[in-house]
């Protein structure tokens, strides 16, 4: 105890002349969004006259307790970590607590710890969201659900949102959920095989799609363009990648979530930069771990369609306008 | 003029000058008997010749017809007509005998094998060895003798100008030597210059016009057959004269010390069986010799009686009176058998471990406490078994796989010896072993013989088992066909019960 | 003459002897599969589905056919997953970053998976480091070299033509002019074959016999022909598996090349004590491991008209999977491709079936671990009983 | 007289060629990858870095103890990482779900690991079904289990004493035992063997040789000791895989167990033939991989006080890739502990240092590839030359 008091002394010290330094610990680069989760918070962070250590630990729950074991050890100020493993990444937590780094949950909760700050979207939400936007353009029929990796909790909480919606128009007999799998690693080549297991055991005759993710819409459009029933049968997905919003406005996708991660990356990284220097940070709703309630800033997820696109995605910068309808003839752009 | 000239020819490995300023020359239509001790440097020599040590690895000069060559590789050499019957056999086992006939040298068509003209040529030249089986049969349903014969006709059907055999007999019975001395008659005949290696004295005397010895990796001297004698020879080879060859020694066996009745084994893979009947015993200090054909079943029974086939066996087998029932090695161990095995690579020995490792492996318990081993006792015992059989190696953390042949059985023995068994069983203990490791071995048999161990020797070698047995049966087809005693054997009348002519 | 009648006996037995167990314990193996997912659910059986199912085994078809002859050198190839991964960023860069032509773009990526390959291929063989370690690394680093070079983003394509590779089907019309020359190519072949063996004087089957055979296997053709014909016709990735099994069955069988592989695997000392330029075959066999992904990325990226920096993620170990229980010995020196093909089939036949009746996840992964053992256990003991 | 004197000749020889000069290879390349980093970085050398670095060698480097004995044996394990997964949802399930005490959550844990291990040995030894093929089945079912058992939920541990097992350190009073003992037990050794050399009538090395030998291990000893204490004292896991590693080492070197292994992977017949029970041997070695496996699992839950569906995913590769970088042949018949140990904290040095450099993934992923192959083309070179 009276080493740790010993740390933070010499941390106080340290910060006054010294740089401010944020750690961040990532799940994966492996996806597009996290790729743009990275560039953005580090942007602001710099902005805001602060250095950022980014480390990623490709889905490795030991290796992400390791990196930021090194972050610890570096000595940053905050350590800011979107955690692989809700659960597993409180060890994270009482690590960097042991000395006197604040800890922020980006993106997914810290569960059962007392980690200082939450910052996000809300995981549940997005099935939600992902499932109305299905049932509002097909209301009645057979629905298929593509899930993202077995392995991966998110998965199960963005199927665990779907099913908050599907079930009870299940139950009243509106729909009928004909086919349900995970796609082993969110790989696309898994949901399109699945999809085109789904259509042949259904003969075609499916009427909606609730994808997790962009990447195994991908797989599933795919499945559905063999048929010609692409563009035919709503699809969503998640994470406004490029390709998703392509086809969106191509017509063959009909949604992704948009989590806008200049918000919550900018957000993040002002806390940030905040509890290095000791600030008080205000929150305006706290969300419980199993532990403690987290004070937390929780982002509004967007429904992103073809006739928003212009005023979510593009218009924060996070994609842009001749990207996303490159495949699309000029004349049929929209004006910006 | 000759048909090959290497002269100054040497070749190191670390730590081993294997030929010292090497010449040898060969004349065409001669055949060149090539001798010495194991681990003189024959085989080594030969490597140089058909490229496998390539130009630039030795030094020293090769002339084909008078012409300086240089083999960067095999085929240079095969190009410049030479071929050579390795030593140790280089098939592979799951390809047929006509595709390992013409195994880099498939006649083709645009790239594409022609298998037909393949195996109808691989037809022929099994017909010129005498071996009677479809050239599509694979390699590894034949036995070691067979697969000697495929490497045979795989080197005469290379039509080269100088053909290379080393030891090429060491697998083979009389009568497939016999067809191979034919061959090489005819090939003399031809103009072709024939290496031959071997460590069988009646054989070179039998065929060679000149004899080349080697030792130490020094050539001692080039004689012509007709001016020397096999003595004279062999004391070249080993430095010193050895006159008896071998040292029998009249015994009086004591007591039974194994029994086997009415014992019969069924083959491993189909419903036959590989012996049949067979009733044996051996004394407490006698020499049994098993004489027989190859195929004839010989190493089945022995493998049996170890434990170690895999096919079934029925019968009984008694050992110092009480019956026993081996169902495996660890049992045939525990009952006091060993088995020194026919083929030393495969079956004898971890290439990779070293002289000791290998020497205490079948013993480790005795050297162990609670299966932790006493390293100084392990020392121990492998350096008196180096020293028992004059085994030559650089050390006893020499890994196993670089010891010369001879030198290498030495090992296979000295791990039985180590295992202090009632029952001995030599299968072909002398194959490819040069004439003084033989006499070793010889010796030892007797010694041990002396103390009480009931020895069993295989060999298809009949000088052998005729100059050390005590009593000898004759194997035919698996059933034992006759019994003999020293003084009734006689080379014609075990080949009639082998052969089982009149 | 007496000569002649030696040969003659000994050519009857391996005729009819060739008919190779093996292989029949796995087809056996799969038509129960196939039996009893076609007893749990309609769907199975059905043209579309088997239409599904020989598009879906594909990408693992053509990484085990370059698989096995690595593994039947005594090698294996652990960066397959990756270089297909990396070769179908390269295309999707190709064709859409650069908006090449599709001819363009297939020579470029078949060219950049044979070079991967040759280098892999150069460090087993002129520099003996152990496949295994020189593959190992491979997959790493052909992973992070396609995360580099697409920024870690997904790139779609566009280019129809493309997209067609991975997801159009042969007309019937095609399929039948296709079952028609295959056909004829068998009467031919088993006519020659006939021929030839007359001319050398060996012993040939009863007409009989051949007619039969030559029969049996036009049935299976023109049985799948119509079937694939009876939904859309025959997809073309399937064109490409049945096309470079037939190629490198070809290579492995019937040319020097292969049977020096053979050699190699089997005794590579005897291998080298007969001329045969090792090194120059290892290497080889990589670069075309290194071509074969690259085909398989073609086909993976045009079926999911994109390419993502997980593609083919753990293929590896499908591929080799599907050798193994196709009766490739780990050991190297034996192993064949359409063993391989049917191993692809089985494990695929697994995955489409389980995933058809909606098993959960979790007993999918149970179910097709013991499937694997149990296949792999039952060809075993079936050899042991045979020769016992 | 004249013998014993050649006994002496012949003694001394490998008492000094014994210096395995592979070992030192990596051990230098290990050398300069830290002075590489620590030049960089100024935290890599820190005594804290270090203790990190140690920690999270831990897992790989307990399970490659147990791969190496596996390989050498002629054989692979690639189910570890799974059984790692599935014994620490075990553990998990145990402690929190049941609630049991530490003592019998970590004997449950072992015992699951040792019969999962059995399971697929008996396999392996007794049905004669490749390693390969057995673990690959094993890999998936495994995991399939433990999704099914935990619901494919995160478990957390909140057992204190369990969770000290992954993230306690020991007192640096502790430590200065450790190392008295250490010491002690070294020159006791050394003492020893000269003794009972002596008494067999064997050459010793000259005493000063041995001094120095001693001197050179103590000072390592102490300088390790003392690191480690300058920070927060060794830590828990790191006193597993040294405690692991001698127990192991002593195995493979001095008992008939480990000679039978090692003469089993060179020529299996041939150690048939010389009466070794290679069945038995071979299932206990998969015993010990299933329990090794079972001991990094309750290192890894600790570490993270909770179990995931995820945990040990790929770590075969890894296990594997520390045995080939130290020095173990894929086919068989050689390989050391403290190689692997070496090569795991190769592959960890380097995770580690490219981490603190915040080298992006993408290059991470390619400089760890080229340094596994890199090094281990390093150590043939070598040798290649020693030899030639
Ligand atoms: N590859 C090698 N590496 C090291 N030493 C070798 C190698 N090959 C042969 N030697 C050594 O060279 C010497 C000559 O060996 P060689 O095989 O030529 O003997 P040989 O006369 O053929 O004996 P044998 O009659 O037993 O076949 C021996 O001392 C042997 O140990
Ligand atoms: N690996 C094998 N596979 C199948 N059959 C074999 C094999 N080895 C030997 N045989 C057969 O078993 C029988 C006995 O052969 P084997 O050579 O062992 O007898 P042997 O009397 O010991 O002869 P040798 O003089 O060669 O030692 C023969 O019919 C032979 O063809
Ligand atoms: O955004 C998604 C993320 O939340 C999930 O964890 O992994 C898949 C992504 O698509
Ligand atoms: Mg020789
Ligand atoms: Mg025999």
């Amino acid at each position: 105890v009276v080493s740790s008091g010993n740390d933070t002394a010499k941390k106080e010290e340290k910060k006054k002349d010294d740089k401010i330094v944020i750690g961040f610990s990532m799940d994966t680069l492996k996806e597009e969004r996290w790729q743009h989760d990275k560039e953005m918070f580090e942007a602001k962070a710099k902005e805001l006259g602060a250095e950022v250590k980014t480390l990623a630990a490709n889905g490795d729950d030991a290796a992400q307790l390791s990196q930021a074991e090194q972050l610890i050890s570096e000595g940053v100020d905050v350590l800011v970590v979107v955690p692989h493993n809700a659960e597993a990444s409180a060890a994270i937590v009482e690590k960097a607590h042991k000395e006197g780094i604040p800890v922020i949950s980006y993106d997914r909760l810290i569960k059962n710890s007392d980690v200082d700050y939450y910052v996000s979207f809300d995981n549940v939400r997005v099935g939600e969201m992902q499932a109305k936007a299905i049932v509002e353009k097909a209301p009645k029929g057979n629905y298929v659900y593509i899930g993202g990796a077995d392995t991966d909790n998110n998965a199960h909480l963005f199927r665990q949102g779907a099913m908050n919606v599907l079930k009870p128009l299940e139950e009243k007999g509106d729909i009928k959920i004909v086919y349900d799998q995970f796609s082993k690693d969110w790989k696309p080549e898994e949901a399109l095989k699945n999809m085109e297991n789904a259509l042949t055991a259904n003969n075609n005759n499916i009427q909606a799609v609730v994808a997790a993710n962009d990447g195994t819409a991908g797989g599933v459009i795919q499945a559905l363009a063999a048929q010609g029933l692409a563009g035919k049968v709503p699809v969503s997905g998640q994470d406004a990648e490029l390709a998703a919003l392509q086809r969106i406005v191509e017509g063959t996708q009909t949604m992704t979530v948009y989590k806008p991660i200049k918000a919550i990356a900018t957000k993040a990284a002002e806390m940030a930069v905040a509890l290095a220097k000791g600030e008080k940070i205000e929150t305006n709703q706290t969300v419980s771990n199993g532990k403690i309630d987290v004070p937390s800033v929780l982002l509004d997820p967007i429904a992103v369609t073809k006739d928003n696109i212009l005023d979510t995605v593009i218009k924060d910068g996070y994609q842009k306008l001749e990207d996303v309808y490159k495949n699309v003839p000029k004349d049929q752009w929209p004006k910006q | 003029m000759y048909a090959l000239e290497m002269s100054e020819i040497t070749k190191e490995f670390p730590g081993v000058k294997a030929l010292d300023r090497v010449s040898f020359k060969v004349k065409k239509g001669e055949i060149h008997a090539l001798c010495g001790e194991n681990g003189a440097g024959k085989s080594t020599l030969m490597k140089v010749l058909s490229g496998l040590y390539p130009v630039g690895t030795y030094s020293g000069e090769i002339r084909i017809d008078g012409q300086p060559m240089e083999f960067r590789n095999i085929v240079d050499a095969e190009k410049a007509g030479i071929a050579i019957i390795h030593q140790e056999l280089a098939l592979v086992k799951e390809m047929t005998i006509g595709e390992n006939i013409f195994l880099g040298r498939e006649p083709k068509k645009f790239g594409v094998i022609q298998w037909d003209e393949l195996y109808y040529e691989a037809a022929k030249w099994l017909e010129k060895v005498g071996l009677n089986i479809s050239p599509q049969t694979k390699i590894h349903s034949l036995g070691i003798g067979q697969q000697q014969l495929v490497e045979i006709a795989k080197a005469l059907s290379k039509e080269a100008k100088i053909l290379i055999l080393d030891e090429p007999t060491a697998a083979l019975t009389e009568s497939e030597v016999e067809i191979l001395m034919g061959i090489l008659e005819q090939l003399r005949k031809q103009g072709v210059a024939c290496i031959y290696i071997s460590h069988k004295m009646p054989e070179v005397f039998r065929l060679a016009d000149s004899i080349t010895v080697l030792r130490d990796g020094k050539s001692i001297a080039t004689l012509s057959r007709a001016e020397t004698n096999e003595d004279e020879v062999v004391s070249l080879m080993v430095g010193r004269e050895l006159t008896e060859r071998y040292p029998y020694v009249k015994r009086t066996p004591k007591e039974v010390v194994l029994e086997v009745k009415n014992y019969s084994v069924w083959h491993k893979d189909k419903p036959m069986k590989v012996n049949q009947n067979i009733h044996l015993t051996v004394r407490k200090g006698e020499i049994v010799g098993i004489a027989g054909l190859m195929g004839s079943g010989r190493t089945e029974l022995a493998m049996s009686l170890f434990g170690a086939y895999e096919g079934k066996a029925e019968g009984e087998v008694w050992i110092e009176g009480q019956q026993v029932h081996i169902r495996s090695v660890q049992d045939a161990i525990r009952a006091g058998i060993a088995l020194v095995t026919e083929d030393r690579k495969r079956l004898g020995l971890v290439l990779g471990m070293d002289v000791k490792n290998n020497t205490t492996l079948a013993s480790l318990a005795a050297i162990s406490k609670w299966k932790v081993i006493n390293q100084n006792e392990e020392l121990k015992w492998s350096q008196k078994y180096v020293d028992e059989l004059k085994t030559k190696t650089a050390s006893l953390e020499t890994p196993v796989g670089t010891l010369s042949g001879g030198n290498q059985q030495k090992v296979v023995l000295a791990k039985w010896l180590m295992a202090k068994p009632k029952i001995l069983i030599l299968d072909e203990p002398t194959r490819g072993i040069d004439v003084g490791a033989k006499y070793e071995i010889y010796h030892l048999m007797n010694k041990l013989a002396e103390e009480g161990v009931a020895i069993i020797m295989i060999s298809s070698e009949l000088p052998e088992i005729l100059g050390m047995s005590d009593r000898i049966y004759v194997m035919r087809e698996g059933k034992l066909v006759k019994e003999l005693t020293h003084e009734e054997a006689t080379q014609e009348n075990i080949m009639m019960a082998a052969t089982g002519g009149k | 003459m007496e000569a002649k009648a030696v040969v003659h006996e000994r050519q009857r037995k391996p005729l009819f002897g060739k008919i190779d167990i093996r292989a029949y314990t796995m087809i056996g193996a799969l038509v129960a599969i196939w039996i009893f997912f076609g007893f749990l659910n309609d769907t199975f059986l059905s043209a579309r589905n088997l239409s599904n199912l020989f598009t879906q085994m594909s990408v693992t078809a053509i990484l085990a056919i370059g698989m096995v002859l690595v593994i039947v050198a005594g090698h294996i190839d652990l960066s397959v997953g990756s270089i297909v991964g990396l070769t179908g960023g390269i295309a999707a860069i190709l064709s859409n970053w650069m908006g090449l032509p599709t001819g363009v773009v297939i020579i470029g990526t078949l060219v950049a998976g044979a070079l991967i390959g040759m280098l892999q291929g150069w460090l087993v063989a002129y520099r003996a480091i152990p496949a295994f370690i020189v593959t190992l690394g491979g997959m790493m680093i052909f992973r992070g070299v396609l995360m580099g070079i697409t920024k870690s983003t997904t790139i779609s394509i566009s280019d129809a033509n493309f997209i067609a590779l991975g997801s159009a089907y042969f007309t019937s019309g095609f399929g039948l002019v296709l079952a028609i020359v295959a056909v004829a190519a068998v009467v031919f072949m088993t006519w020659k074959k006939r021929q030839s063996r007359l001319q050398y004087g060996f012993s040939v089957a009863p007409l009989s016999l051949d007619i039969a055979k030559v029969a049996a296997i036009s049935a299976l053709i023109v049985l799948f022909v119509f079937t694939m014909n009876s939904y859309k016709g025959i997809p073309f990735p399937i064109i490409f598996v049945i096309a470079l099994a037939l190629i490198f069955t070809f290579i492995a069988t019937k040319t020097t090349f292969g049977r020096h592989v053979y050699a190699i695997g089997g005794n590579s000392e005897a291998a080298r004590l007969s001329g045969i330029n090792i090194q120059r075959h290892t290497m080889m066999l990589f670069v075309f491991t290194g071509l074969l992904s690259a085909i398989a990325a073609l086909v993976l990226t045009a079926r999911l008209s994109s390419a993502t920096i997980s593609a083919g993620q753990m293929y590896e170990l499908d591929a080799v999977a599907a050798c193994v229980i196709g009766g490739t010995s780990l050991m190297g020196g034996s192993g064949t491709i359409v063993g391989a093909i049917i191993g692809a089939m089985v494990m695929t036949s697994l995955d489409n079936g389980m995933s058809l009746l909606g098993m959960e996840t979790f007993w999918q992964y149970i179910v097709k671990g013991s499937i694997l053992i149990l296949a792999v256990w039952m060809d075993i003991a079936s050899r042991k009983k045979q020769t016992h």
